[in-house]
């Protein structure tokens, strides 16, 4: 058996991450293993994607199939996708409502709960064969996970030794995620799928990194929704694994103090049809215009204007991960609203205008980082502490998420 | 025009629209449109679904001429080739205004010293709008594609 | 009819077979043929060869239904989309009553939330009947495929 | 180096199966050698393919690519398809006939029992250069095989040390064989080929398992082709190695017993062109109109109605095999017999009505069990021996595969 | 002629083209040419640089008959099938002797035993000649290809 | 961690080449270490690839990427193509011109000799943030390779205690470099690029292979470029890394001795347009007609009659290389130079009526060696020495380059 990667704890080191994270494959192992499989709450989907008794959709944990349904009675169930007589990845479709599971090999049953209905022929044929009498259904039932539903936002866990959501979140970042999960009903927009060549964890680095949005996007920085000198914080949960970051939009137009070091500002750019900026205020925002919001491990939560999405991360080996992009609105939304966050989706997704960007310095990383695999990444812009700040220009949440990535993967 | 003679006409169109995007005339590729012509790439679960979210969304020529222009201008993507092969059309009615029509589609896509790939294939659910003067221009080009997971980015236009 | 014309024909009713499969639209396919038109998919192996082994046999309508009912009903099967591509046919005879011809095809396969690849690709080798109202329908459709090692499974028709 | 998983051979577990040993590197490369390049006779074809002098195809024995070739004299070699001077996989085609091999690199030629037959140059030009005198020719041919040839059926081995073919079958098992290959002249009809994302030993249990072809195969179960009530029978070696799946084709319809626990039941199915079910007993078959042969590791004989075929397994990493299908008849076949045999070929191969299923279902299992390796899978249908029995509800036969393996793997 | 119907013989062609490759008449192929056509096989980084080097350089019908015979006789790999799809030209320039037309290409390849991959992409610069018969031949045809990565060789013209 | 294909430097072993080092991933990454990031010059390109000030190219060493780039002041300096910040491959584009480097995610730019230039918010903004004010500028450039330029061909070397260019190459291998380049201007005439699915070393020993030219290549043979009788030696330096094959065409036609164990000796053929062997001879050749050059690890020199071209070799994992192919001739060269070299072209890269059979028996051989890890090759032609020879039948220089590998891989 190799070894993961050793990272070294020593507080000087906490800024100088190494290139081999990102590639090794013990690395990866243990990672899925002590995150993804350990005790953390990973997000599977959205209430509004299964709304009926029997809806469910299948979805990944790390590289784990899972299938997410509601039962009879209305809870929702998440369960391996996995046979509990022979491993068939049983489900096959990607939603569905059905009364059931039938796996289509022997067809042994599952109830919505996992618990096992049914076995072919457990009593033999004509008196031969069959399972033999000491076999009980209730040891076969499909592996069921720990769920817990928040205001419409599911999260599963294979480690049932899981603190509650709430303790697992932490006030300060319960408090932004009710801030759009505030237990109104959602409306469902559809969905974006990519396949990045990059590490898991690159992209919650790039959404932990204030730093980056200032300046490789040259369409935020233009239309000020995120500029360096704009009004904004980076804050955590205590121990350094989620994160917010807010912003309010600037007005747009030239500063000169913050574009000169930004050599990508592209002065005089407009737009010739500004329909996709005409941005409105939605009252539950508060004064901030931007909150991203990254769930440890899997998930980011995005409100950019009144662009909405979940945008899960689920890894394909360490040089891969699969990034889905539920899109959702409210069920009292107007007509227009949603129009608006169909329009401004232009800005996300694969084709984004601005997260295009994103997908693609990630494969840069990739690229380089597992090229020189003995080479290090320098993350000390404001120092070298893990602190919340009230500014863009910082680091800190990608050292806060590494300190605590050191301590499991130890 | 006979219907066969819309598909030729339909046919060369859509050499144009290829052309116009293989070679990186993206202005071309904005000028097939009518003034509000429609452009939609859009996973084809959210097609079949019903849901409205597309991957791109331009309304108009001014979209459009905004989508252009991030591309040649502000956004941040890793240089490719790609390369559009479009079959025949399913021609389903025509009037003396107006074709509709489907065909199907494969975009390669080749990344600098890399092998070529497929970026993804579906097909074109069109309105082909025809002008006094003869000339075909898109009302609505709804580019449905099966390939939902999509190989990192999707720069240029299906 | 000038054999451009008959290009034409063939070409706007292969537009036909690719929408038929494409969509699922099975039945649509199974009409494509006269009542007793041939269809085999086979390996470019055994056609080379002289192996009269083919994937898929169906010997008319009745078969073709069988093949449909079974993909729709009986086989087991991940999800997945496909997608054809065929070429403009080259045409050998044609009568007043018959066109042969031979296209190429590419199929492409798509399984849910999976890279598009391809399926298969190689040539039809067909026999259009003519009717006395014009319409168009394969005597004879052989499919051979160049990708012999099939990924997996060939569900749906080349 | 690291290790194969191990499996406890404690009997008390013979029934959990590691879901690693589907996925496992290590495991796959002990199994290449001591099971693929070990002591077991491997399926390389049939004597029909290649008639005459001169005639060969090439195929693999695991990953190793071998020629079959016909020599001068009628016999039968098998030959590594490696150069022995620097390792060209020389024969690129697949079958054709020719008087000797030679490699394209630098023309090393080798008669066709695999012996060295010239050198270029060998002596050198104008007095220079060339093999040094004590290069002997006799040192340097091809690898040859050990050869059987059983009836028009070819097999080959590594270890020259194999038992003897019929020892190895056992003589129950050679019985069966003998069946269909009584010596009579076979005439090839041709081939399938696919690739299955499944690990080759789930090939090999999906044919020793009666008890899913009565529930997964609707095709099957609605023609009576497969039911768990029909008189059957599971025999084996007595090291349980292979074995034969025996059974007797029911009138067809329903039978409340045995459809209601087959959820895949469809009632009333008809088919609109009946000719592909127009079957005609062969005198040949005796009793049974389906016997299905598994010959460890490597081949499944195929009789199930009028079709024949051998189905050749050939691993591709652990992940994956390549399914080779050669579909025969009789030579002295009627014409209307070889249209039948074609025909119900529509029930078999990758667009098989039934084989297409088993091929689906492989590559569910695979995902489920790489995806979760630490799980493990239950056959403990029909208990936990390995006995023979008479009826279909049972998995005696996987079992016994992996009593031998486990042996074999230790 | 009109622009339409120079496009359907360029489409006719073309097929004959694919054809005649892809069935391994390669005599057919030089056949297409004229008696000193032009025929190149080049990256796209060569072509999009002004750098003149090509992969396969004939320059007319005795380098292509050359051409064919390394191949059939001389040349040494590994045996394969190739499929040739090519799109509808876009055609620019027509006159009573000559069109200028650009089509897009896609040419798979298999190799015995192993999945079918795409071989390359890309556009054919053409000229085609227009003999008194009627006779369309290739008078240049310059294939740049996107894939400039080859994978191992180019045996067959694309 | 697993440990490489150990290969015992026992004198009596140097003719047996363990199959495994052409495929086992352990032995890959050391030779990467050791040959390619090691002292050893590697090959990165001409300098008429970037005459001017500004111009830049990117390619790899090994599996890294870095760019090779002319600074202001005319130097050719060559970088790693990753950032220093979080390892982006900056550079994208395969080549072009720019007054600085500038990496897209957080615009850290870098001067041409890799020296960091700026950070953007590297004092923070409005007062908040920024760089720790020890951040030393001077410390993250990009990590800059020792470069030489040898009469406008470019070589690089991470290891800064490699030996001077001369050096490294000895007297007489440097004479025959000096014979093609001796200081002239070079033109620019375009690339090829080809994915060989072989062993990086399979290209080394086909250039050190004269045996093989003179018996795969039909077109050589009939057209007398390459015959077993021709005059020609081989020559190395005094550690046998590099080598040159020199030869002189001989007037083609037949000749008995050497056709008659040459079996693809085709009789007869004759070109149809004879344009594409209008050989000039040029001055500089002096007697030889070929002179193929091969510098250790990365790449071949050819003067193969009027055609020039440089041929670098990028290792892609143990079982592939990217063969680069940049043709050239010099800037005086007359029109009709400049066709004849393009005509002859022909014959070279993925196409090449004799590169092309080199590239598919390099596949061959990988096939064949990776399916048998534990056999070996013959390399026994011409005895067991590492002496330069004065004729073609040999195996001397890959005897002598593996003599060489040995010690550095021990
Ligand atoms: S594997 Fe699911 S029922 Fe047997
Ligand atoms: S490798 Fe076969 S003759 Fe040299
Ligand atoms: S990674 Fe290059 S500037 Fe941040
Ligand atoms: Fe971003
Ligand atoms: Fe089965
Ligand atoms: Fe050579």
């Amino acid at each position: 058996m190799n070894s993961p990667i050793h990272w070294a704890p020593r507080p000087d080191a906490s800024h100088k991450i190494p290139n081999a994270i990102y590639s090794d494959p013990e690395t990866f192992n243990r990672e899925m293993t002590r995150i993804f499989y350990g005790p953390h709450w990973c997000y599977v989907g959205l209430e509004c994607e299964i709304p009926n008794a029997g809806d469910f959709k299948t979805t990944h944990i790390g590289e784990r199939p899972v299938v997410v349904v509601r039962n009879h009675d209305g809870k929702v169930h998440v369960v391996e996708n996995r046979c509990a007589h022979k491993g068939v990845k049983f489900c096959q479709t990607p939603h569905g409502n059905t009364q059931f599971f039938r796996c289509p090999y022997h067809q042994w049953n599952y109830r919505l709960d996992g618990t096992l209905r049914g076995v072919p022929f457990r009593q033999g044929v004509n008196g031969q064969g069959g399972m033999p009498p000491e076999f009980k259904m209730e040891e076969h039932g499909l592996n069921a996970l720990t769920v817990t539903v928040h205001n419409g936002v599911i999260f599963a866990c294979f480690d049932h030794a899981v603190a509650p959501f709430s303790d697992y979140l932490g006030g300060l970042m319960k408090g932004y995620f009710e801030r759009t999960f505030d237990g109104r009903k959602l409306k469902l927009l559809g969905y974006n799928r990519q396949r990045i060549s990059g590490n898991w964890k690159l992209m919650q680095e790039n959404i932990k990194d204030p730093y980056h949005a200032s300046l490789l996007h040259v369409f935020f920085i233009t239309f000020g929704l995120f500029r360096a000198d704009q009004k904004s914080a980076i804050e955590m949960d205590e121990r350094g694994r989620h994160a917010v970051l807010v912003s309010r939009r600037n007005s747009g137009g030239d500063n000169a103090e913050v574009t000169k070091d930004a050599g990508s500002f592209k002065e005089g750019l407009k737009l010739a049809d500004p329909r996709i900026m005409d941005v409105v205020h939605e009252p539950w925002w508060g004064e901030p215009t931007v909150v991203m919001q990254t769930i440890f491990p899997s998930v980011i939560l995005q409100q950019q204007i009144n662009s909405l999405s979940t945008r899960q991360i689920i890894p394909v080996g360490p040089d891969a991960f699969d990034f889905v992009w539920t899109h959702f609105g409210f069920e009292d939304d107007s007509e227009e609203m949603t129009t608006r966050r169909l329009r401004q989706a232009n800005l996300f997704g694969p084709a984004g205008y601005v997260s295009g960007d994103d997908g693609e310095v990630i494969e840069f990383s990739q690229q380089g980082t597992s090229a020189y695999p003995d080479g290090e990444c320098t993350v000390a812009l404001d120092g070298y502490g893990t602190h919340n700040t009230q500014h863009m220009v910082t680091e800190t949440a990608i050292r806060a998420m590494y300190n605590y990535w050191r301590e499991v993967m130890q | 025009m006979s219907t066969a003679q819309r598909m030729i006409e339909v046919i060369a169109r859509n050499a144009d629209y290829a052309a116009a995007i293989d070679a990186g005339k993206l202005t071309q590729w904005v000028e097939m449109f009518t003034q509000d012509g429609l452009y939609l790439a859009q996973p084809r679960e959210n097609a079949d679904r019903g849901l409205p979210l597309a991957t791109i969304r331009c309304e108009g020529r001014g979209m459009l001429a905004d989508r252009v222009h991030a591309i040649e201008k502000t956004m941040v993507f890793a240089p490719r080739y790609v390369r559009h092969l479009i079959s025949a059309p399913q021609v389903f009615n025509i009037s003396a205004t107006e074709i509709h029509c489907v065909s199907n589609f494969l975009v390669t896509q080749t990344l600098t010293m890399q092998p070529t790939q497929i970026m993804a294939c579906g097909e074109y659910r069109d309105r082909w709008q025809i002008a006094e003067n003869g000339a075909h221009l898109l009302a609505v080009r709804i580019a449905v594609f099966d390939s939902e997971l999509v190989p990192n980015s999707l720069i240029y236009p299906l």
